[in-house]
């Protein structure tokens, strides 16, 4: 098992895109090749030494083999992770917007708060997010019929608004709260809120959401019976009827 | 500029894979020249293409762009010293347009549907599209005045509404889209057929496209009516297309060329009662043309992959989008048209899909005459232009046609007749096809030939005529048609091997026709009452400044030749 | 409270220095049963406050307003009680954001006092 | 004194109606009446008091400048950014974005206009749905039914029902008012509301709610529509949907009340998808009420340059388009921006305060003709010749109608055209300095 380190050397004001912090490139790279890769920082580009110092392993491993640390704050570096298909990248506290970007595999872990677009179009592997997730988390690019299609995100901490948009497949689990339109448009993912939510499943053809706690409805929904999960009542609903919708939305009992 | 020792194909001049020099002074080919000396020994050398049906500017394409940012990230390329930034794919960015189109060796595109009052808009993309020379056909096939024109029977007024429309919209020439359909999508409707009456103005589209074909030769416009039939996309539409072709067989056209062109006939040539019996009818239009001199098309063809659907036939993207489910852009035009735009997925396992792709392939090798066919995407419909290459070769390589058909739907040899098609198109087929029929339909008289005085566009492609076999190299030959080594255009080097090198701006054709001063008086009294009353803006700010095209290329039409016809 | 376009801001809105704007702009809408129960008369001033900030406008009654809401000319005045978060897709709620009212005598502030301090 | 000259048919570059009859007299180089204008419109061709001079903000305090001083000063606080925003251009010529637009491609920036702040959402509803539409003179011809949703076209864009929508007359509507149905949807009365045959109050932020209702009921699935949807009874929507079925042609104007709401762009995207639907049943169109005059020309401009129509990022070199990510009010709330030139726009009065606070921490180029309170931090500030009343130039009305814009008087001020070519000239000037320093 090969671990590289990275730390930012200083604090970052403009945003950092790092789309090559991730397993899959730095697998095949000495360190010395890792640190020349090429991050931007607004209209700069820069060397990954230019911005981050970077430790462990010389000798190149396998993707799988690979895991990568990432000490201090990345709320302001984005695309880390990019496309991984193995391996492990672990932030030790809060990450920058597009973090695991069309992820394939491996595994992306982060002790603090995810922004913005979390595993926009992800397509395997898995996330966890010790802290809150912002908006869009596991949704698809601007107009994409598309956002992620398979893999596993989990939220421990709250989740921003429109999270699993155009849903294709793979399984989102929120514990705390999820912001407005959750699973809008869903094609067949799952998604599970414990806290509440404002309109889930706006659109969703197929698919399913939980919502152990609060949500408000929309009126396209029908209601249908009273379901016992795991000892919990849910009341169950199917939708989104506007678009002759065949989703299961289950939002638990004593909401509206 | 010498260009020293190609195998040269201009088939406008007679020339099939001759070895020879060419020579450009001032932008122009000449018999001799000095200067800059380009090395094309033994390598395939043709006319810069020449394109005469897509969809490069206005509304339509902007619209695309806006709602297709999913589009747009697919080909983003970075600014370099030469170049703006490039994106997009079936709908790229003005500059990507350029630069793509010069790329595989073509110097001149037409675009092909623009109503005159947003005029404006197209001809500000035109301007910002770098290298080619454009032009843009003006839309009249639902246009209120024309239909008044043709209920009353009065032709020269017609003829003066197309000139000054032409005018007003600094247009190439008549484009005639789904007549009559547009003008009743203005309340949701549609016409069924080219002898229903068009609501509230009591004519048939069949009317409206001989009125105007007449005033089309009246005027002696360059290029003569260009049709996008009746019914077009729907099953069992070749009838539509039969019938409306041979209301036109007897009208003599004013120039040496045809008297109709068909718009991307693959969506024309279908038989069946529904998409479920749905099947090609290309041989019976493909008959049709070869027993009739009157008519030329361009194919249309689809190929699998992703496309943006965009037409001034909105009743059809009102349908397309209802049965795939997507987006949905439409836009009416006061007093003039209506249109549409739907993003769309090609699928090779879908069999009406597998059809549409085969029969385009079906047309153009049915048609004996390669003068009768242009080669075209009817970018973006059918597929992005980028994509001509692979067009190219499913005409030159039955292989290469084999090995698609494996990968289709199974019906799809028993709904076509492709699989048993040997033919093979040679090269002097492919230099007609791309670059002397679409000048000559399009009536452009320096472009798609290398004589003295043509313009000095030429394009070099790293392929060996006298070796290559283009039935079995088929990648290699497709590989070498994306980027050719030379593009020319007006004695400029513009792109090589793929590399943009330069960007001159290129010139924007249109047709200034004269007409009886008289004429045109009795027109503006209709003309002016229209917008005292109907349009929403000032007739005074109606047609496109010549602020708009820095780079005008103006042909003169019409006048002399009316006085002579009287 | 909502906030939004009126002819008055409109004609002002390329002279925004000037008094005219000032009067077509700082000030707030009322319903006439909230006018009344906040003890309001003409020209009395209303004290706006929430998690964004806050603001004194001169109060106006509204008899198309419905209860419970308030409407202020879209500009810098409104704008103070407007926070930055844009749910992800680039534009601020400018409307349907919850704000305290009560009426003041504190003065309402001009424009260049109302930046005061935020300039370089 | 010379003799009155008057300029007809002008166009008003004030709204996004862009009222084309407008009439101007002008003597001694002065507008002295303008006809036809509305009451916006008349205050804008008339004219404010301007900017003199260019100025330069030196030891905290504005100072005169000459216009290749400020062009030296604006280029050199560009080229010192990392990101700069350029922000704006819904007032200006789709001439000055076109120079922009170069001019944030050769400095690595991100360009957005003010759409980021009013239409934003509709631009990414329509990206999910597109956009039915047609041209105003469409329903102003045919257009039996028309619904004002969220929108005061009575004081935000005065001429629009008179011209375009419900009073306006053409061939098949020759009663104009009389013959149309109008129904206004908002959560308070306003003079459009006053006007309606119908008008709906909903609870705000319940757009979406009751436009899904609304799909449903169209669908002919009402049954399962609760009794009250955002405030409204399900018999009243019943009505509406009853009237929207049975319109020849319809047509729905909306606006801020609906993108600056609760649900932002999912409003937009489910609004668009009720049209399509209707269109099963009756004609139907859909347009946003566009503010500023060019609004709509910057995102025409920009999305055929660039592939997008606001808010794109030249940082990289290649286009990048992502609301909410490279839009102005978020990167300046994230402090994500280094430099801002502000032109044709009042960025400081329009955006929330804190987000206009994080203005004043960077260099700010102001192009305007007018002093606002953007004037007041920025520290490179150049007055410009107005588009429309002192430079022609081209406008893309709400319909995306380009209209060509007149010249009614000379200005000796540069135009924004001209101003942006002096600041991309003294950036290429200062990069060949450096490069010839470095070498």
């Amino acid at each position: 098992m090969r671990t590289i380190t990275i730390a930012p050397k200083n604090a970052f004001r403009i945003s950092v895109e790092a789309e090559n912090i991730s397993t899959d490139k730095f697998a095949p790279l000495t360190l010395s090749q890792i640190n020349s890769l090429v991050v931007w920082q607004g209209n700069r580009q820069k060397t990954l030494s230019d911005l981050f110092t970077v430790e462990g392993d010389d000798a190149p491993a396998t993707t799988e083999e690979t895991t990568i640390k990432l000490i201090g704050d990345y709320s302001q570096v984005k695309r880390i992770g990019e496309g991984m298909t193995a391996g492990v990248v672990e932030v030790q506290g809060n990450v920058g917007m597009h973090a695991g970007n069309n992820m394939k595999g491996g595994l992306l872990s982060i002790a603090g708060n995810a922004d913005d677009w979390l595993a926009r179009e992800m397509r395997g592997g898995k996330v966890i997010v010790m802290g809150n997730a912002g908006n869009y988390l596991g949704g698809g690019y601007r107009g994409e019929k598309c956002g992620m299609r398979g893999g596993e995100i989990e939220v421990r901490g709250n989740a921003g608004a429109y999270l699993g948009e155009h849903l294709c497949g793979g399984s989102i689990r929120i514990l705390g709260d999820a912001g407005d339109f959750p699973g809008a448009a869903n094609q067949g993912g799952t998604i599970f809120i414990g806290g509440s939510t404002y309109l889930p499943g706006a659109e969703m053809s197929k698919g399913t959401i939980t919502v152990k706690g609060e949500a408000k409805v929309l009126p396209s929904f029908l209601k249908t019976e009273i379901v016992q999960v795991d000892g919990l009542a849910f009341q169950k609903y199917t939708g989104d009827n506007v678009d002759n919708g065949k989703g299961e939305l289950m939002v638990g009992v004593g909401s509206s | 500029m010498i260009i020293k020792g190609g195998i040269v194909y201009d088939p406008a001049n007679g020339i099939y894979g001759d070895e020879m020099d060419l020579f450009i002074d001032k932008g122009r080919m000449v018999e001799a020249a000095k200067g800059e000396e380009i090395d094309a020994r033994g390598l395939l050398v043709m006319p810069g293409g020449v394109d005469a049906h897509s969809h490069i500017a206005g509304k339509k394409v902007n619209t695309g762009r806006i709602m297709r940012p999913d589009d747009a990230r697919i080909g983003t390329e970075p600014r370099t010293a030469v170049c703006r930034p490039s994106t997009g794919y079936t709908v790229p960015n003005c500059y990507a347009m350029g630069y793509r189109y010069a790329r595989m060796g073509y110097t001149t595109a037409f675009e092909a549907a623009t109503p005159i009052l947003e005029a404006r808009h197209t001809h500000e993309e035109l301007e910002e599209i770098p290298i080619i020379d454009k032009g843009a056909l003006t839309l009249f096939g639902n246009n209120w005045q024309v239909m008044e024109c043709v209920r009353d029977k009065d032709l020269t007024k017609l003829a003066a509404y197309v000139a000054w429309g032409l005018r007003a919209a600094k247009g190439y020439g008549v484009k005639i889209v789904n007549p009559g359909g547009g003008e009743a999508w203005g309340f949701g409707g549609n016409v069924k057929s080219q002898n229903d009456i068009v609501p509230n103005f009591d004519v048939t589209p069949a009317e409206i496209i001989v009125g105007l074909a007449k005033a089309n030769e009246m005027l002696n416009l360059p290029h003569s009516i260009h049709l996008h039939f009746n019914n077009l996309g729907k099953p069992g539409n070749y009838t539509t297309a039969i019938e409306t072709l041979d209301l036109l067989k007897d009208l003599k056209p004013s120039r040496m060329r045809q008297v109709v062109h068909v718009a991307h006939m693959q969506f024309s040539a279908y038989g069946g009662t529904s998409w479920r019996d749905f099947e090609s009818k290309a041989p019976a239009i493909a008959d049709y043309f070869n027993c009739h001199n009157h008519a030329t098309m361009d194919m249309g063809q689809l190929l699998f992959g992703s496309a943006t659907t965009m037409t001034a036939d909105a009743p059809l993207e009102y349908g397309n989008a209802r049965l795939t489910h997507n987006k949905w852009s439409n836009h009416d035009i006061e007093l003039e048209e209506s249109s549409g735009v739907v993003p769309m997925v090609y699928n090779r396992k879908m069999l009406v899909n597998a059809v549409q792709w085969a029969i385009g392939l079906e047309l153009a090798l049915l048609v004996k005459d390669p003068w009768k066919v242009l080669m075209t995407t009817d970018h973006p419909n059918g597929s992005p232009f980028v994509n001509y290459p692979e067009v190219i070769t499913l005409l030159m390589s039955k292989p290469k046609r084999d090995l698609e058909m494996a990968t289709l739907h199974e019906q799809v040899p028993k709904r076509t007749t492709l699989a048993g098609m040997e033919r093979e198109m040679d090269w002097t087929d492919i230099a007609i096809m791309t670059r002397a029929a679409p000048a000559r339909v399009l009536g452009l008289e320096d472009k798609g030939h290398l004589g003295p005085g043509a313009d000095g566009d030429v394009s070099i492609y790293d392929l060996r005529p006298e070796e290559v076999d283009t039935s079995l190299d088929h990648v290699l030959v497709k590989k070498a048609l994306a980027n050719a080594k030379y593009t020319i255009k007006g004695g400029v080097v513009v792109s090589k091997e793929g590399q943009i090198l330069a960007t001159p701006p290129g010139r924007t054709f249109w047709v200034d026709a004269a007409v009886p001063q008289a004429d045109t008086d009795r027109l503006m009294v209709d003309l002016e009452e229209k917008f005292a009353k109907y349009y929403s803006i000032q007739i005074a700010n109606y047609a496109v400044q010549d602020a708009y095209l820095p780079h005008a290329q103006i042909i003169r039409a019409g006048l002399p030749v009316l006085s002579e016809v009287a | 409270m909502i906030s939004g376009r009126t002819l008055a801001q409109g004609a002002g809105c390329e002279s925004k220095m000037s008094t005219d704007f000032f009067k077509a702009v700082a000030i707030c809408h009322l319903s006439e049963k909230d006018f009344k129960s906040l003890g309001l008369s003409e020209g009395r001033n209303v004290l706006l406050k929430n998690e964004f900030g806050q603001v004194v406008l001169t109060a106006k009654k509204d008899a198309g307003l419905p209860d419970s809401m308030v409407f202020i000319p879209m500009g810098p005045w409104a704008n103070v009680l407007v926070g930055t978060e844009t749910g992800g897709c680039g534009t601020p709620h400018f409307k349907g954001l919850e704000v305290e009212v009560a009426a003041t005598n504190s003065p309402v502030l001009n424009i260049r006092e109302l930046f005061f301090g935020l300039g370089a | 004194m010379s003799e009155a000259i008057m300029i007809r048919d002008a166009v008003c570059s004030f709204c996004g109606c862009l009222c084309d009859d407008i009439n101007v007299e002008v003597e001694d180089g002065k507008i002295q009446r303008v006809r036809h204008a509305c009451r916006l419109g008349s205050s804008k061709i008339m004219g404010h008091a301007r900017i003199q001079s260019p100025m330069i903000r030196k030891n905290g305090v504005l100072v005169a400048a000459s216009f290749q001083e400020a062009y030296d000063k604006a280029a050199e606080i560009l080229l010192a950014a990392a990101k700069p925003l350029l922000y704006g251009w819904a007032s200006t010529s789709c001439e000055a974005a076109k120079k922009g637009i170069l001019l944030a491609e050769e400095v690595g920036g991100v360009l957005d206009s003010t759409a980021t702040v009013c239409h934003g959402p509709s631009v990414i509803g329509i990206e999910e749905k597109g956009l039915p539409g047609a041209t105003l003179g469409q329903v102003k011809n045919r257009a039996d039914t028309i619904v004002f949703w969220g929108c005061n076209p009575a004081e935000a864009h005065p001429r629009h029902s008179l011209r375009y929508s419900s009073n306006s007359c053409g061939k098949f509507t020759p009663e104009g008012r009389e013959g149309r149905k109008i129904i206004v949807v908002d959560v308070r009365e306003t003079k459009t509301s006053k006007n309606a045959d119908k008008f709906i109050r909903i609870c705000p932020g319940s757009d979406y709610e009751v436009i899904s209702a609304l799909r449903m009921l169209i669908a002919g699935k009402g049954e399962s529509v609760p009794d009250e949807v955002g405030g409204v009874l399900k018999a009243d929507l019943a009505d509406i949907a009853a009237t929207l079925k049975a319109a020849k042609f319809g047509a729905v104007f909306f606006g801020l009340g609906i993108t600056h709401s609760r649900g932002r762009y999912k409003n937009i995207d489910n609004a668009l998808s009720l049209v399509a639907e209707l269109n099963s049943h009756s004609k139907f169109v859909i347009m946003p009420m566009r503010g500023h005059y060019n609004v709509g020309g910057i995102g025409q401009v920009l999305a055929w340059s660039s592939g997008y129509p606001m808010s794109v990022d030249f940082t990289r070199g290649g286009p990048y388009f992502n609301p909410g990510e490279t839009s102005a009010c978020d990167l300046l709330a994230r402090r994500d921006v280094d430099a801002a030139l502000i032109i044709a726009a009042d960025a400081v009065s329009n955006f929330p305060r804190a987000t206009a606070k994080a203005l004043a921490g960077i260099p700010v180029i102001q192009i305007d003709p007018y002093e606002n309170p953007t004037t007041l931090l920025s520290d490179v500030v150049i007055p410009s010749a107005i588009a429309g009343v002192e430079v022609e130039g081209t406008a893309y009305r709400m319909d995306g109608l380009a209209l060509r814009l007149r010249k009614m008087v000379d200005c000796s001020l540069p135009s924004d055209e001209d101003i942006l070519m002096g600041i991309l000239e003294s950036v290429h000037k200062q990069r060949q300095m450096t490069a010839n320093e470095g070498a």
